[in-house]
Formats: C-alpha cells, structure tokens, sequence
C-alpha cells in the first residue's frame, strides 16, 4: 500500500488530498497508468504529465523515478514558490 | 555557520528579522535581504493570495537549497521564511537574507536561493480576485531558465 | 519613481528602513536590500572606522547612480543611505534598497547600485587598529572590474 | 584664482584640505604640473598619478580634462565606499 498526495489544481480536480492504494508499479510512470485506471477525473488529470510533477517520499523526482518501498508519492504542477 | 529555516502561516516582521539577522552575522560585513510582496495593482486588484504547501517537503527542501547556497559561497549565516495559507496585498510572503564577509557572495548567494526556492520548493500560489475568480499561477519558463543557469556556472 | 539618498554621520536603524521602503513601495512584489558593516573579527580587531567624503559632490554622484539604475531596470524605488565619520565595529556603514516588480531587476539593480558607489561616489575608508596604527583602505582591482562588467551588458 | 581640494592620504600628506591658487593652465594635467611645482610634499604626492583621481566642479574626469571656468578641483585617492 502506498500513499498517494495530491496539491493545488490537482488535489481540486480529484476533490481529494490523498489517497491509499494497493501498487504494483515500480516506477512513478507506472504508478501513473495505474491512477490513470482509477477513474474518469484521474485519467483527465494525468493526461498530460508535461504539467506535473513528483515526489517519492518528499524528494523531487523523475518520473522514472523507481518506488521501491517507498512511503508516499506526491503528484502537484510546477512549484510557484517566492 | 548558521541556517535558519521557518515555514509559518502567521506574519513577519521583515525589519525585525533583517535587523536580528545583520546582529548575530559578526564578522560578515555584507547583508543582502530579499521580501517578496503580494503585489497590489490598482489596475489589477487582488481580493488575496494563498499560499499552499507540501509540509514536510518543504522544510527539507529548503534546507536543502540553504546548504547548497553556503556550501558555494563564504556564507555566516542564510534565514529563510516562507509563509502559507492567505495573505492580503502589500502582505510579505517571504524573505531570504545572506551575510558574507564578501559582497559579491552575498548578493548571488540571495539571488540563488531565491531562484531554487521558487522552482524546487513546494509552495504553490493561488490569487483570488474580488469576482470570486481565483487561478493558480502559473510557473514561468524564465524561472527554470534562472535554475539552469546556476548549474552552468 | 521615487529617489530617496541620505548622506549622514548619524547611525540609521536598518530594519526600520527597510519596512518603511517595502511599504512605500506599492505594487513592488519584490525588495532587494544591501547592507554594509564595520567588520569586527577577534583575529584582526578594529579599534574604529573613520569614513571622509567629499560633502556636494558625494550627494551628486549618489543622486546620479541612483538615476542610472532607474533608468536601466523598472524600478519603483531606491533608498540609499551612506554614514561618514567615526563608526564602531558592527555599526552598519550603509545600505542600498531597490523595489521592483521583478524579482531579477530588484537585485541586479541592487548589485549595480552597490559597484558603482563603491569606486564612484566619493567616499575614503580609514581603519583605526587598537595600537593607534591607521590605515586608508584600498581600492581593489575586482571592484573597478565589476564595475566594467555593468558598461559591458 | 582656483580652489583646489584634497581628500583622504593626499589632504593628510599635504598637512590641508584646501588651497586657493592663481592657475594658468588649462587641463587638470596642467594643473598638477604646477601644483608639483608649489613644495616638495606636492612634487612626493603627485609623483605617481595611477593612484590618484581628479573631479572638476565636483564631476570625477580624466587628468586631460580640461578646467576652463572651474570654481573647485579635487585630487583623492580611488573611492572605497560601501
């Protein structure tokens, strides 16, 4: 089971901040396709990944990134911090 | 050596802070400090700005980007304060200050945290107009543009 | 546009100054400030700094690089204070502040503002050591260079 | 009559921050020629211009610029302000 979160537009879209789910990907990409699985509002949000950005475990990362044990994954658009 | 990294919804008193800073920077000789402001534009008015964050990312992250900043520059001390949830215009959102026996280090020092801080930290800003409109706002190419540069260097 | 340039031998409080400059500097969205201090390390003590200008001419040249900046980024604001006379150790000697909307042209311009008063406004730096010992500080070639730099871009 | 000034290591070596001098000439090149000219502590202090700056009517110039009407000349070390 991992945690997924959610910020800014995309926790609106999904109307939730996180969620728990049951994976069996190995990297965020495929994490990804999987969430994309789960319903209408995820498959439009992830449709295109140009837009967002991931951390595994609150580190900034590819989308390649692997998950291996990994507590947390955060999906959010680019950061407009400052 | 000293980092000081605060991440608070309350507000800030930038020239209590700049002033606590530039005391305890002994020997630094140069200070630069930068605030970023809610802007309020008559000819575009904003009702207020709020602020999300990833708590916990943020914190590392910051830190992170303050220990990046004093491992390239002769730094005696970086301060950080970020604030979220919802500030009015003319409220301060933020300040980096720097303090260096070099005036040179601090001034690029504040400018690197700034352009790190802006691109890798998770805050994420909302403007919310007087309509009831509230959009995100958008990250700017020329903000990446500024990281990339750094690493060039 | 607002110009503010004070040339004093009586201390000034940094924070209040830059507050008081954020506040007046409406629609800013970003405040660089730039502070300069009587260094005071235990390994090289200072007894004091004495600080000779050229009274006239050093209000022009301030006035004149405080119009330069002006011109070259969009700036709303610029304060410059700048203290002559005896200062003690960690007293601060001076400070620069520019506000701007842009986060890049506030601290370019405060870097700008900082070379150029530094080898053109008249201004001699003479460091008093506890054994009576005074010397006049010297001008450093990195800060006639840094100042070429400006004229190059 | 022009009144000459002198700052920082130059005003202490000259043992006065000013002096008022009937001048002929009309660069301030010309003018340290003659300033060299009034006592052996001028000729010392002049004697290596590469450290030492000029302003006319309290404009910093090169030591060729010329000084026709000017009511003050300043020689000074280069600035360390800041």
């Amino acid at each position: 089971m991992v945690e997924v979160r959610y910020f800014a537009w995309l926790r609106e879209r999904l109307g939730t901040d996180r969620e728990t789910i049951a994976s069996g990907a190995s990297t965020v990409i495929e994490l990804v396709a999987e969430l994309r699985r789960q319903s209408e509002a995820h498959d439009l949000v992830f449709s295109d990944l140009a837009g967002i950005r991931a951390a595994v475990d609150q580190e900034l990362v590819d989308m390649d990134h692997p998950i291996a044990n990994a507590q947390e994954i955060a999906f959010f658009p680019p950061m407009t911090g400052g | 050596m000293s980092i000081d990294i605060r991440v608070q919804s309350a507000a800030f008193d930038l020239g209590a802070e700049v002033n606590a800073f530039a005391a305890a920077a002994q020997g630094a000789g140069a200070v630069v400090s930068f605030t970023g402001v809610v802007r309020d534009l008559p000819e575009e008015p904003l009702a207020h700005m709020e602020i999300e964050h990833y708590a916990g990312m943020t914190e590392k992250a910051l830190l992170h980007i303050a220990k990046e900043a004093m491992a390239r520059w002769p730094l005696v001390r970086v301060l950080i304060i970020h604030r979220y949830g919802v500030l009015a215009p003319s409220e301060k959102i933020m300040m980096v200050a720097t303090a260096s026996p070099h005036r040179k280090a601090a001034f690029e020092s504040a400018d690197f945290l700034m352009d790190y801080l802006k691109s890798r930290a998770p805050f994420w800003k909302k403007e919310a107009r007087h309509d009831g409109r509230a959009d995100w706002v958008e990250a700017k190419d020329e903000d990446e543009a500024a990281l990339a540069a750094w690493k060039k260097s």
